[in-house]
């Protein structure tokens, strides 16, 4: 860095015909509807928020207990808890209005047709919002509780029909709970999605030696955090080595070497998720350490590091 | 809330693994607002225990507060490692506080295990406020107790193998307690089998109560979802949200006992 | 426990018509071939000794480097470096005659025959072993390098086969890089297993953010170690609910706390893994503190824990 | 091998992040067989890091050994800020030894970086056996030596910017001195580029040379075979099994130039 000048990096990077200030967001379900980080984080900074899911109809979620800590991770069981998609057009569509980072709303179901109406209420008001993000980790009541994200065609079927609808980012986020992601991304990819966020949480269970009882209500939950950083690696990479999307990686992230690597590995962007609980401000500082990293090791911007791993075999 | 490095003022064993620690944490001391309050701990700097560690607020004047913790598992095992000297990341003042004790009643503090942190800190402010008092303190032995025995001030222990103060659990000295006075309040805090019986007792009895109550916390401060107890009365509502749930560290920790139910 | 007198717990554990000592085993390529425990080892005191994995023909492994820490676990591609079937059978089953604890030989191939040939070799010879452990988490290259341990029908096969050579202990090792584990599950029993184990390492991938390259020669490695407990418990505990063969279950292991979550979650026995590298005594001093932990909390045998889980839900 | 819990003497800064500690490990000091080997340490209880660390002998002797460190990551930041009185798991001696130093040749003693550790211990070996040599250490710069620079004592030092010693690398004082000795023999420790280029030399000027390697460990005693290096004249045959690759935590970590590749 030049003595005494300030060089900002070039953070930008885009997806679709979407330019976002850094690659920098935060993970749904991490960082609520946006609306409730403290004030003592500047939300503006980031370069996406995506919501936690958004249901149909309210949902209440699961019984305590939700959480629990694992080595380097924790699992959770929220069961989407949330306002509903109605509730959320009315309440926090306009409040967007005011913000100027990108809102990218993520859409869950128990079924196509759910999706769709989501879908269409959202595109039948006029908003800011950048596009979708449609988790599709959600055991689908149609198929015996099967979850989309596991089957090529329910992920095709479910791209396409959201793709007619909107002409914003279509982001379909990937499960790791299956033999073989990059099928299910080009599955998305072949139908239209603009991305493919990757990785949702992992299956896991904790069980209290002591009690003998599981620590989580619903048995098994998500597992998040560093301890699936590595599987999170690997399936962007996977995916980036197949896919001619871009991809949003995540799983584990907490400090701007994290970001790097998931870079390096194929992310043209990242989402924080676990971090924020500990740390809500994370995103901006990672943000501002990046700016460094890309400028100590004279790289012009952020877009050089995507996919820039150096294998050995 | 405020995310603020303190200072450890000091951090010594006051229990058979019961633990006082003091920091100088001037701004959340300054925002604090009553007992009941807690902090979200970041105890270690790596990433190995990825959550933080919510703990009462025992005390907060001049700029310090102070936690009452017991070892538990790793990380209040780390904590009881810490040296005076050492900074912390604090996280605070976060949650509700016990309230209307001042309001003409006769609250009757009841405090069990570690449970005893707010209920040591709403004594002082009843003090403060000169509003008279009674403090039950419940415990499993009477190495696990800091404080004296001490009928004539008010102030009475229970012990379940009754080497201190009253033999059983804080149900007995609070029938009598319920007796003796009039116009009652009961605050409790501490683990839940103990809150459940106030909270009977207290629901049987048409005795107002508030219930300090814990749980696993994602966050502290509303974003993970985690940290529910579900209502007693709720409307089952098609738009159903945050009626049947409430977040703990939101809404909470201090209910009224009619308001909450122990699944 | 009565003062002045050792109440010893009844640690036995059944599989098949096997009976061994206790349920603490240790993991195939974590403890050699069971003959290179350093000295300060009494391995007669395990359950059973899990082999590394044997192939047709020895193995060189995979070029440097095959391993790498990762946030409470590790990555490893070893490249199933071994010395062969054949001078396993001459150097290492004679050696076993002098041990008194129970061996179980891991077997792995790239197609069927390559399996059915290890095996006829291993059954032609006379042998103390107890049995094998088949390795399905390699890649099949009779059907383009997808694993075994993903596809149902070829487990199912795999299996038969080897039933057919065999009356020792049979125990198929799932892979957890399956979209469902039980129906893989649920094949192995169906062809005649006599146990499934699970899980195996879990695909990861390292990068060195500075460096920008991969810190594993082959890209992708195995994660193992306490950051996949919560994996393999779920795992274990979905196979449980499912099968009626034993499970044998492992991914993290590293106390006795969790050996008691493996075995409520439905384990019969357990096999420690990576741990052993950090402390190659850990096995013994986990079947001292099970015992304990047995008498203290007033069971009456190990068996007592397998499947105890109380769920909520 | 022996797993022994050690306690720590002493823990100091010797240079810019470069550390020595000194360990009572009565055990491991009285199996050491002479300056290669290494330990093998569990600097914390908790698994968030479960692999342990490796690092050379610096010195062992009277009941204890000491090591030379550099903070890297995690796990050497961790062993900085451990305290004199505290005790650390260390297994060891692990690996083999430098040899046939003593056999009438002139020894030539290189290290580079943290790479000096067992230099420093072979240096003391030749002493005490009255052996003639020469030692070389070279590092980035002046602030990370802590020896001084005494070419009348047979002491080179090289630092990448030419703050203290020769500008350069170790190699350029290791070709006067090769000149100016007969019969010399390279023993050599460091980072992989300097190894790669005291290999080379020594290969085509055809002095023997013996090169301390490192690598990646899972375990440090044969069980993981994670640590392996690629020799350099291998028979590719039918069975061949550690013909390709050898296990440096077993067969190293001292081999002679000539035997092994650097990729
Ligand atoms: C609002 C609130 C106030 C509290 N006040 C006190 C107090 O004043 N003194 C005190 O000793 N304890 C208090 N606790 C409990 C305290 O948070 C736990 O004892 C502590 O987190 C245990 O951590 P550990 O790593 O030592 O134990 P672990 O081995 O992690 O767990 C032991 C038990 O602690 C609980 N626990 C662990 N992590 C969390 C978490 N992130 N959030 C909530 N509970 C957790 C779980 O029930 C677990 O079973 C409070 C909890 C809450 C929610
Ligand atoms: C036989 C041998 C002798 C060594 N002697 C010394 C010595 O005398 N002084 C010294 O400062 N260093 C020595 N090292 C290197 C030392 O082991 C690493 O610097 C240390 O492990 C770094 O740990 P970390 O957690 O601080 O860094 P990390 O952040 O974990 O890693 C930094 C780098 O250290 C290396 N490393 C990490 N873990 C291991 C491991 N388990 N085994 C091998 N390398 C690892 C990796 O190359 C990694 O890129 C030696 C290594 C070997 C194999
Ligand atoms: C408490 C919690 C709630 C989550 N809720 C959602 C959700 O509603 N929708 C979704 O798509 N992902 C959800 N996730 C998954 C995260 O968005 C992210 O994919 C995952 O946590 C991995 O990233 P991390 O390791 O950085 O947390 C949730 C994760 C956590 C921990
Ligand atoms: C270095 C290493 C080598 C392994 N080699 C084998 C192998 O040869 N065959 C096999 O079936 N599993 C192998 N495994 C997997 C283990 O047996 C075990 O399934 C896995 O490590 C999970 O258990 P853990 O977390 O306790 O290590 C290996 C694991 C490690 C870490
Ligand atoms: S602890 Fe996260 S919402 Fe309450
Ligand atoms: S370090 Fe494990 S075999 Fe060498």
């Amino acid at each position: 860095m030049k003595r005494g000048i300030l060089v900002l990096a070039d953070l930008k990077i885009t997806i679709g015909s979407e330019v976002f200030q850094n690659p920098i967001w935060v993970a749904s379900g991490t960082f609520g509807y946006g609306t409730e980080a403290p004030e003592l984080v500047d939300v503006n900074r980031l370069g996406a928020i995506v919501t936690k899911s958004i249901t149909r109809k309210p949902r209440e979620g699961n019984p305590p207990p939700r959480i629990v800590e694992t080595p380097s991770g924790m699992i959770n069981s929220i069961g989407l808890a949330n306002i509903g998609v109605k509730k959320y057009i009315q309440d926090m569509l306009p409040i967007y209005e005011n913000l100027t980072t990108k809102i990218i709303v993520n859409i869950a179901g128990t079924d196509v047709q759910e999706y769709v109406e989501i879908m269409e209420m959202m595109e039948s008001v006029s908003s800011v919002i950048a596009g979708y993000e449609i988790n599709i980790s959600c055991p689908n009541v149609k198929k015996g509780g099967m979850e989309f994200g596991v089957d090529c065609d329910m992920t095709a079927k479910l791209t396409e029909k959201l793709r007619i609808l909107t002409e914003r980012l279509l982001i379909m986020k990937l499960s790791p709970n299956v033999s073989d992601i990059v099928s299910i991304g080009l599955s998305a990819e072949n139908a239209g999605a603009d991305a493919v966020s990757a990785i949702n949480t992992v299956v896991g269970m904790s069980i209290d030696a002591e009690s003998g009882s599981s620590n989580i209500f619903t048995t098994y939950g998500g597992l998040s955090g560093p301890a699936i950083k590595p599987v999170g690696l690997a399936m962007v990479h996977k995916l980036y080595n197949k896919l001619s999307i871009p991809i949003i990686g995540m799983g584990g992230i907490v400090n701007t070497d994290d970001v790097v690597e998931y870079m390096m590995a194929g992310s043209t962007a990242v989402q924080v998720g676990t971090a924020n609980y500990r740390d809500p401000g994370i995103g901006e500082d990672i943000i501002d350490s990046l700016d460094s990293f890309i400028n100590q090791t004279n790289r012009k911007s952020a877009t050089d590091l995507i996919g820039s791993v150096r294998t050995l075999s | 809330m405020i995310i603020e490095r303190a200072r450890i003022k000091s951090n010594c064993e006051v229990a058979h693994n019961i633990w006082e620690m003091h920091y100088e944490a001037p701004n959340i001391a300054d925002s604090y607002l009553g007992a009941g309050q807690f902090i979200n701990i970041l105890a270690l700097d790596d990433w190995s225990h990825p959550l933080r560690r919510p703990m009462s607020i025992a005390s907060a004047e001049d700029g310090c507060i102070s936690i009452i913790y017991k070892i538990f598992g790793d990380v209040t095992k780390i904590l009881a490692s810490q040296k005076e000297g050492e900074t912390v990341e604090l996280m605070g003042p976060l949650g509700n506080t016990f309230s209307n004790w001042d309001n003409g009643t006769y609250p009757v503090l009841i405090g069990g295990g570690v449970g005893l942190a707010p209920i040591l800190n709403l004594k002082k402010e009843c003090a403060a406020k000169k509003v008279d008092h009674t403090m039950i303190i419940g415990a499993k032995s009477g190495n696990e107790h800091f404080i004296e025995h001490e009928p004539e001030e008010n102030i009475y222990l229970t012990t379940d193998d009754g080497t201190i103060g009253d033999e059983g659990t804080v149900m007995e000295p609070l029938k009598r307690i319920i007796i003796e006075n009039k116009n009652t309040y009961l605050f409790a805090c501490g683990p839940e089998p103990m809150l459940h019986a106030v909270r009977e007792f207290a629901l049987k009895n048409n005795i107002p109560a508030q219930l300090s109550v814990e749980s696993y916390m994602g966050c502290g401060f509303g974003l993970c979802q985690g940290c529910v107890i579900q209502r007693h009365n709720y409307e089952i509502r098609d738009d159903s949200y945050h009626q049947k749930y409430s977040l703990i560290c939101l809404d909470g920790p201090v209910y009224e006992a009619g308001d909450i139910s122990f699944g």
